[in-house]
């Protein structure tokens, strides 16, 4: 989960990174309170999508007045489709040069990994592999402050500066690991008062979602369109995809699958499904119900029982059929565990199911398209 | 003969109490595995399927010799008894809950390593050594069938219908691993590659893939310097979009990272015959068999 | 350096580890005040000094009324040698049984160990060591509630206690670690509550000296005698024994091995002097000082000059004797870096200095006690 | 011959530019170390004594190929400084700082022990082997002589006075190892006593040792077991009462444990002669020679 721009600088300023010192609002009289203090600003949309700036959610100020009508610009408009309901009031600050630096968690080292840069400012991917100095962390250990001094020297700082950034870093690290973060990232570290000072400019604070159980005190954001949130809701996997066979299937290897199979026999698909393992009757039923409610032009389950039970998803879709009908054609594939009591249980209502995965998948196409489609 | 586990291997539960872990208890008995206790530290001294639960790991390896632990503690309680069971002395440790926190799991790889402990998961369903009639997870125990073929899946389900697929075919296999659909993980790819290359008893390799990571990048370019036997794939999410994580926290395309082609691509230049479908499995096993 | 009980209370309520919610006083009217909140109790002089309640430092009270007695009592009293200006009133509990928990510093194995017993109550070391389960811990992973619970099985602990235990245990740990401890110790660790409830009804907490700079919130206590805390001021180690020949030499092995020799030869050390590696002047010159104030038979200085300069030791020397005398019997042996401008110097003020050690001591031990003693 | 620095031994300085790290490190050179660098961020580019100061451990090892480093900086900084080293491939670490916290030298020796890296000290006159003309400490240089006597001792003037009388006596030495006087060290007598056992040159040992633990006892179990070579040993601390620190933090006798008496019971049992006096070493090292 991401965290907006705002709470990533408290995470920042709690572990002693130096930020602008910015004041989050949520009215125009409070901005141009906040600017009366910080002088001349920036007003900053809070949302948590790319391109904030060219797309008119930063706006400089150099009165309170200024910043009380950019404010209400800002306030309340819709940036890329989310309305904005607060903005950071930041101090506007003389930038000699930008740095890099972030902290992510490396799949393949198995190991937190640092990214630091003498060239910031720009995304990350846009630097040069060898002006990005890499640095693993033993988290066993955590990040000392050898190695950040070590990160320091790569990156060019020396005597003072050097000592801020160790300290930043450290900081950084501590926030990563409290936190549980999959993501931190402070882009750019600025170099203001004359070469004198590093700050945290802008900066990205990403929360693992598998660890949110333990920071009740983060606001949650929820990101992906309605649909997705309401199936998530029930726990399910789901990703809404811009095709018109709506899949469900068991397990995230199986529902990828599927949705390649019916691709590779012309289909489009409308989503991705992991109807999930040893779900019962209840969820599936839900989830099934909500894919029936996008109208699609076809609905096919792919069943490979294991833990999954055939017999309780044959339920699921008999249950939602007897509550409302299922008015699009429905294509079952079952297999496994319980499979010749699931479709038993589907034959009762009337509902064919197949065994063979590319039969089945070739008959969602074409329920579909029709024949020949 | 099998990699990793045998009928030798002698099992523990940890959370054998849970509804999960009784019913998988009984599926993995079933199966034949040597199930020697469970571990529950407010339930020590009950039974579960006729298995002995112990207060912790450490007794349970001091009165039953264990040396392979199976995981169904709920995710925040994971690395807890990921630490005991290394702690204790088990040198095979089998993960399957999902959700645990990823730098946990880092934890986790870390202290395993430094004890010589083999992990398999977070995430996974487990492994399985059919002829050797033992598994340590949560497969269908009626899918596979002694024979030559050894599995390595990043996924599960997908797993169970290509095993199922070979084993109608007549194909069998060595072992199954589950390397799971976490972004870190034990058991890799490139570590089964390296095992089943060595596996006398496996003729043949079937790698399950899916979109994310550069996890079967890495693994062709060690199956270009390695590999004598024949390996055969399948990979998921060709027709996924980039940026969507598909289920899997390691199943998603970032930036021009971990798409299908790129992994088409380097398994192809390895030599590896990649499958547009599940079902083709079969078929390109027997022609490399031959 | 020790903490008094009360603070080690705290430091253990810090930790989530329960105690009885005493209250530190001062006066007796505070003492009546807390005992008027907690009811029955126990007043308990703070001291650091052993067998507290046989020397009359801890008395029961049931009214408040009496506490306040009781306080009168105590307070101002002199015990060993300390006079007690802290009472800890903390409530009498009813004990069923009593365990015993630490955390040690284990120099062989390079580890912290871990011991407990469920013969607690008393003495440790008068335990069979059968009766105590030893855990180390591993520093770079710290205490993991596994390892806790695996000791709670081993002390007896089931169910609810040993939740409690495995808690207690891991928050010890926690403070063991924060506050460089080198000895944490819960004896008895109660069980009260009918059976119920585990909880700390007396502890120890020893801050390792050598992290006492990163500790500045504890009150310093120094213990010794007032020569001890003098000469230690200056910054060297320093043990006072009961002998009457002052030994001053460099390095505590040196030192050591002065102190055997002169007993060898029939002299009873009045010191153990540790005059360093490389002070300066002016810091041996206050220890030489500080030896003559005492008053003994005679001085031995013993100095094998390493990053010690002798011609730095023989002006402290000087310097003393110029200032205000030497007026016991003085035998210095010098050898090593400087040596002979050390020797010079010394003998241009009138004191010869030898170069072989047995010949110094015995001329130490002679000039003390006269020819033949 | 010598054991574990020698004539090609790469040094490097940490801390290198303080007043104690200046001087030794002129000492040190003086003798024929092999300093290839010094080590301090804020410095980085100066020189001392012609030495080049280096911003940091990583950077002095890239350029120099360093593989031993003493360390002078203050004890607050000595976890830091030592980590640093044993990260970047030091491999022989001299901890001359005395005042290190307890818990800091037990990671510092955990993490050097998970890197295979031999740690001398903290709190310790460093090490010397006068036949290699090599040093990495604080003793003075004129006291030694190349020669079969290997040395290890806790504390360092006393060591100082036994190593003059043996080089007066025409008994010089391999090499000689501080183990320093904190309660947590990294290299021991047993440690030690191995090297010189195995180590050719080396044709008897002499060990100071003081009250206190029972690193003596252990190492009189060791020479029971293991030392074909003649040990002689000096014990100071006969006359010290029981509960007193003499200087040292490892040098208290606790309860009964640590006394002069058990040490000297230990080693003799072991056929170790204990002298009553320093300058009686060398006569015994000469009579074992015989």
């Amino acid at each position: 989960m991401k965290l907006y721009e705002y709470l990533a600088k408290q995470m920042f300023a709690e572990h002693g990174v130096p930020t602008g010192n910015g004041i989050v609002c949520t009215t125009p009289e409070e901005v141009e309170e906040a600017a009366r203090k910080i002088g001349p600003c920036a007003v900053k949309a809070q949302v948590l999508v790319g391109g904030r700036g060219k797309a008119g959610g930063i706006k400089l100020a150099d009165t309170p007045e200024e910043a009380r009508a950019r404010a209400e610009e800002i306030l309340g408009m819709n940036l890329k489709g989310y309305i904005v309901d607060k903005v950071l009031v930041d101090p506007q600050i003389k930038i000699e040069k930008e740095y890099y630096v972030s902290i992510t968690l490396d799949g393949m080292a198995k190991k937190p990994l640092i990214m630091a840069s003498a060239y910031g400012g720009v995304e990350i991917e846009s630097v040069p592999h060898d002006k990005i100095v890499f640095e693993h962390v033993d988290i066993a250990t955590g990040l000392m402050p050898f190695q950040a001094r070590e990160i320091a020297r790569k990156i060019g700082l020396t005597g003072d500066l050097a000592d801020q950034f160790t300290k930043i870093l450290v900081g950084l690290y501590r926030a990563f690991r409290k936190y549980d973060a999959e993501l931190v990232e402070i882009n750019p570290l600025a170099l203001t008062d004359n070469g004198t000072r590093l700050i945290a400019a802008d900066g990205r604070f990403n929360v693992e979602d598998d660890a949110l159980f333990r920071h009740p005190e983060f606001p949650r954001v929820e990101e992906g369109t309605e649909l997705e949130k309401k199936v998530r809701a029930i726990g399910l996997a789901f990703v809404q995809l811009d095709g018109d066979i709506a899949v469900m299937a068991n397990g995230a290897g199986m529902a990828m699958g599927t949705l390649d199979t019916l691709a590779y026999y012309g289909g489009r698909p409308a989503n991705f499904l992991d109807a999930g393992g040893g779900s019962g009757v209840e969820p599936t039923a839900q989830a099934f119900d909500a894919l029936l409610g996008t109208r699609p032009k076809a609905i096919f389950v792919n069943i490979f029982g294991g833990i999954t039970r055939c017999d309780l998803v044959a339920e699921a879709i008999v249950q939602v059929k007897k509550a409302k009908g299922i008015d699009v054609p429905l294509v079952v594939r079952m297999v496994g565990t319980n499979d010749v009591r699931g479709r038993e249980i589907l034959a009762e209502a009337g509902i064919q199911a197949y065994t063979d995965m590319g039969e089945a998948a070739k008959a969602a196409v074409e329920a579909a398209y029709g024949k020949g489609a | 003969m099998a990699v990793i586990i045998d009928r030798n291997t002698r099992v523990i539960v940890q959370g054998i109490t849970g509804s999960q872990g009784q019913f998988h208890t009984g599926q993995m008995l079933a199966f034949g595995t040597n199930i020697v206790g469970g571990v529950n530290f407010r339930k020590a001294g009950q039974e579960v399927h006729g298995v002995p639960v112990f207060a912790t790991v450490h007794e349970a390896v001091e009165k039953t010799g264990a040396n392979a632990s199976v995981m169904f503690v709920p995710a925040p309680g994971v690395k807890d008894a990921a630490f005991e069971a290394i702690h204790a002395g088990i040198k095979v440790l089998v993960l399957i809950p999902e959700h645990v926190p990823t730098q946990e799991t880092m934890e986790i790889m870390a202290y395993a390593e430094r004890h010589g402990v083999r992990v398999i998961g977070p995430n996974t369903f487990g492994i399985i050594s059919p002829g050797e009639k033992v598994k340590m997870g949560i497969m269908p125990n009626h899918i596979y069938k002694p024979g030559p073929v050894g599995i390595v899946a990043r996924s599960g389900t997908l797993s169970y219908e290509i095993a199922y697929n070979l084993s109608n075919s007549g194909l069998g296999q060595t072992t199954v691993i589950g390397m799971g659909g976490d972004r870190v993980i034990g058991t890799n790819f490139v570590d089964a590659l390296e095992l089943f290359n060595a596996d006398p008893a496996t003729e043949a390799i079937v790698m399950v893939g899916e979109i994310g990571g550069i996890q079967e990048e890495l693994a062709a370019e060690y199956i270009k310097e390695h590999v004598r036997k024949p390996v055969v794939a399948y990979l998921a999410g060709k027709s996924a979009p980039p940026g969507k994580r598909m289920g899997h926290a390691g199943a998603i395309i970032e930036g021009n990272r971990g798409t299908y082609e790129s992994k088409v691509e380097a398994l192809t230049a390895a030599g590896v015959k990649v499958a547009a479908l599940p079902w083709e499995i079969p078929d390109l096993v027997r022609d490399a068999l031959k």
